[in-house]
């Protein structure tokens, strides 16, 4: 029986009990904030021996940057990346939980899970949401039968492409990529195109900044995932320091709480293979 | 007027060297009124952990009292402290439960590791996108103003009493 | 039969003071093939004899090493069918576990969390200092002791989990094992 | 950023004829979320069974989904059938889920295939969700533009050169006057033979009188 004094452990899944009392701040004039989005260019293209996929990593909360360096790069399988763009919660959330049902499908088939497994499943989730989980998504990856490249849209429409782009700076992108993508395009060749194509989106777009994430994905071997490919936004150096002085705060009050450490006894476990 | 400003309130925390801080106001308001100056926004979770709840009061007290729960689960289960890291995924987990009615808090974790005592900070928006910076992290009220003050202020490997010196004045 | 009468119910006694659906399972897991987990300094290991009804079966079709997550196997005597059950059961918890964590799941925590499922806790361990290597030497010895007929790289299995994750061995590596088995 | 939020929609100009011996599908291959091109070589045909296919219009998400479900529907009914399904029995499931789902879904539907009951066929299913054979159907934005030129060119029992050449004029029409129609023309001809698909290119196309 539900207890006041001894709480339930919360059920999985949406809870709605706020949604009541958030409806009635709202009408009392209180709307509910937004949430971090993730501006965002994101790119993926197709090339001679698999896909390449790009993004930025600035996140914003309306006009400030929230996050200077955020990965939107989110790992689904060892075969297959996916670029987050919308709602920074949204696609984080999604992108983790396809990839545990992806690497279920794994264990139990004993095979690689081919890519379009993967858009089934976001495309399928988000149609359910009608849209209220803001997740825009290039998924890539390769399987058995080549590489793919899919755009994912939040209210769960697919595109299958050969090069696609999604975010606020997704026009510029698409402008490098229609004017020099080409079917079989080398490693080399590929990594400038994304990583340009990115880097339309940070210089021309205010929701994109700061560094090129690449991820590279082979038909012939494990993907290689560039973090930081390259620092677009260098920051400048500070030319003074405004460092304050010891005891230039006045201390009211202190009390030091010592830690007693006696035996951690936390347990190190190896990281699952990603 | 943002429901995350009604009671006012703010939070900062900052990595240095071997060490973090964590700093807060402890002022409770309706808005321009002041009710109380006693009132706590960071609460200890841990020997080495702490996290911050600005925004709404109401929310600040019932999350801070959900995670108190879910952490006491954990560690009776596992017969071991959480680590910042595990914290922060489990907030983040709480805060995406409520993404289409979200408690309206914006909170911070600021803590050492308890395998390698590493600083980590944290900050999160309030449907719990995580944010884990290099630096330092900001929340609540004035965050525009504090964001200022902390590029100015802060620099790499500041040692505990330097930390000490640079929250405080970032948040004075 | 009497008992036949209270088989109804997992947890009602007959009047003899049994359990009998309990026993029933007890005799189900005696009945099946020898496994063993042994600890080692370095990994662990965990083997089971695979023998297989008929000769209609592919033996390496049908696996009773199972990987759970990348630092987990599972292995086990009895049912089929339920292990199959169990396992899927352990794989998901594993990733629920690790969804609101980030963090894998500990190997107590998992076992703890299977056995909610089979309403039994059992997991014990040498601590003694074992090389894996020697290890595996020993986990196949043990099968050796209860085995019937010629023991084969085909219907034995031995998983292994170390630094480097969990994995289960292939019939050729296996078989390397065996020629030094007396 | 209005775009990124609005739904994907596929403002479309796509066509369904008949002539002798089956039917001849048509679509242009412009996605629009708002102003901007999301996808400029979209494929709106999209395969139900061997010989049934159907011409989507409205919202990309909801018809995805609709075609994906009477896919599955259809795809059960084959193997408790033993034969190919009925085009009329896709159409009806396509109606059924179009009518119980009428508030959520935006979805303008041409289904169209080949059977040995009734040869080819082409039923209609607007949004709303009624069902309407016809002998030639044309859908989408772009549809209004071209009623006339179909009512006035459409003959019954075409040859299947013709009634392609007619689906092409047709649609190249319709891409020309209507801001949310482009791209390249896909063809699809579906006879008891199967399907054959076809792509004209944007240089390829007819040319008609541009002012």
């Amino acid at each position: 029986m539900a207890s006041v004094l001894a709480p339930e452990i919360p059920a999985p899944g949406f809870s709605f009990e706020n949604c009541q009392r958030n409806a009635f701040l709202d009408q009392k004039g209180f709307p509910a904030p937004k949430a971090t989005k993730t501006g965002t260019t994101i790119v993926g293209i197709i090339y001679a021996d698999g896909v390449i996929l790009g993004a930025d990593t600035r996140a914003t909360e309306n006009t400030v940057v929230s996050d200077k360096n955020c990965q939107k790069i989110h790992y689904l399988a060892g075969n297959m990346y996916c670029c987050g763009a919308g709602t920074a919660a949204d696609t984080e959330m999604t992108t983790q939980t396809v990839a545990s049902q992806l690497e279920l499908q794994r264990l139990h088939t004993g095979r690689t899970v081919p890519v379009e497994t993967a858009a089934t499943l976001l495309k399928r989730m988000l149609f359910r949401y009608q849209g209220h989980i803001g997740a825009a998504l290039v998924l890539g990856g390769v399987d058995r039968s080549g590489p793919h490249i899919y755009c994912i849209y939040p209210h769960g429409s697919v595109d299958k492409l050969p090069y696609a782009t999604m975010g606020s700076g997704s026009l510029a992108a698409m402008a490098v990529f229609e004017a020099r993508w080409k079917p079989d395009m080398s490693e080399e060749e590929g990594k400038k195109l994304v990583r340009d194509a990115i880097a339309a989106g940070i210089f021309n777009d205010l929701g994109s900044g700061s560094n090129v994430d690449l991820c590279v994905i082979r038909t012939t071997g494990p993907a290689q995932y560039l973090r930081t490919y390259e620092e677009a936004n260098v920051k400048g150096k500070k030319q003074g320091s405004y460092r304050y002085p010891l005891g230039t705060t006045a201390v009211l009050r202190q009390r030091i709480i010592p830690l007693e450490v006696e035996a951690v006894s936390v347990r190190q476990v190896q990281p699952m293979d990603e | 007027m943002s429901i995350l400003a009604y009671n006012g309130g703010a939070v900062v925390a900052m990595k240095g060297k071997d060490c973090v801080a964590i700093a807060t106001d402890k002022r409770y308001g309706i808005q321009a009124q002041t009710i109380s100056s006693n009132f706590p926004k960071v609460f200890q979770m841990g020997p080495t952990l702490y996290v911050g709840l600005p925004g709404l009061a109401t929310d600040t007290q019932t999350v801070h009292q959900r995670l108190k729960f879910r952490m006491n689960l954990y560690e009776l289960k596992e017969n071991r402290i959480m680590r910042p890291k595990t914290f922060s995924a489990m907030l983040s987990n709480l805060l995406y439960e409520k993404r289409f009615g979200p408690y309206f808090i914006e909170p911070v974790v600021a803590g050492l590791d308890p395998l390698d005592n590493q600083p980590y900070v944290c900050n999160m928006d309030l449907i719990g996108c995580p944010n884990e910076p290099e630096d330092f992290v900001v929340s609540g009220t004035c965050t525009d103003q504090l964001y200022g003050m902390c590029e100015a202020l802060w620099e790499p490997d500041l040692k505990p009493d330097e930390l000490f010196e640079t929250i405080s004045q970032v948040f004075t | 039969m009497a008992s036949e009468r209270y088989s109804f119910s997992l947890t009602t006694f007959s009047p003899s003071g049994k359990l009998v659906q309990i026993e029933y399972a007890l005799a189900a897991v005696a009945a099946g093939g020898t496994s063993v987990g042994i600890k080692a300094s370095n990994g662990v290991v965990i083997a089971t004899e695979n023998k297989h009804k008929s000769f209609l079966y592919d033996e390496h079709s049908v696996n009773k090493v199972e990987m759970i997550t990348g630092h987990i196997g599972m292995v086990y005597s009895g049912m089929g069918p339920d292990y199959r059950l169990l396992v899927t059961q352990a794989r998901k918890m594993a990733q629920q576990y690790f969804l609101m964590y980030h963090e894998p799941i500990p190997t107590a925590q998992l076992v703890q969390r299977v056995a909610t499922v089979m309403q039994e806790y059992t997991q014990s361990g040498y601590t003694e200092e074992l090389e894996l290597d020697d290890a595996v030497h020993t986990a196949i010895l043990t099968l050796k002791e209860g085995f019937e007929g010629a023991m084969t790289a085909d219907n034995i299995e031995v998983g292994i989990c170390d630094a480097a994750g969990f994995r289960r061995l292939e019939p050729a590596h296996v078989k390397d094992y065996l020629a030094n088995i007396p | 950023m209005s775009w990124m939020n609005a739904p994907h929609s596929t403002g479309t100009s796509i066509m369904a004829c008949e002539f002798e011996g089956g039917v001849v599908i048509g679509a242009d291959s412009r996605t629009t979320t708002g102003a901007y091109i999301a996808n400029r070589v979209t494929d709106k045909l999209t395969k139900i069974t061997d010989h049934i296919y159907c011409c989507r219009s409205g919202s990309a998400a909801d018809t995805q989904a609709i075609a994906d479900i009477v896919t599955y529907h259809l795809n059960f009914h084959k193997m408790e059938l033993g034969e190919p399904p009925l085009v009329q029995t896709a159409a009806a499931i396509f109606r059924e889920l179009c009518y119980n789902y009428r508030d959520s879904l935006v979805a303008g539907i041409l289904v169209a295939g080949w059977d040995k009951k009734k040869g080819g066929q082409i039923y209609s299913v607007p949004i709303g969700g009624m069902v309407q054979r016809q002998a030639v159907s044309i859908g989408g934005s772009g549809s209004s533009y071209v009623y006339g030129y179909v009512d006035a060119n459409f003959k019954p029992n075409m040859s299947k050169e013709e009634a392609k050449k007619f689906v092409t004029n047709t649609l190249t029409l319709a891409m020309l006057r209507d801001g949310s129609s482009g791209g390249v023309v896909r063809l699809g001809v579906i006879t008891e033979t199967g399907v054959e698909r076809l792509v004209i290119l944007g240089d390829q196309l007819p040319k008609f009188y541009e002012g």
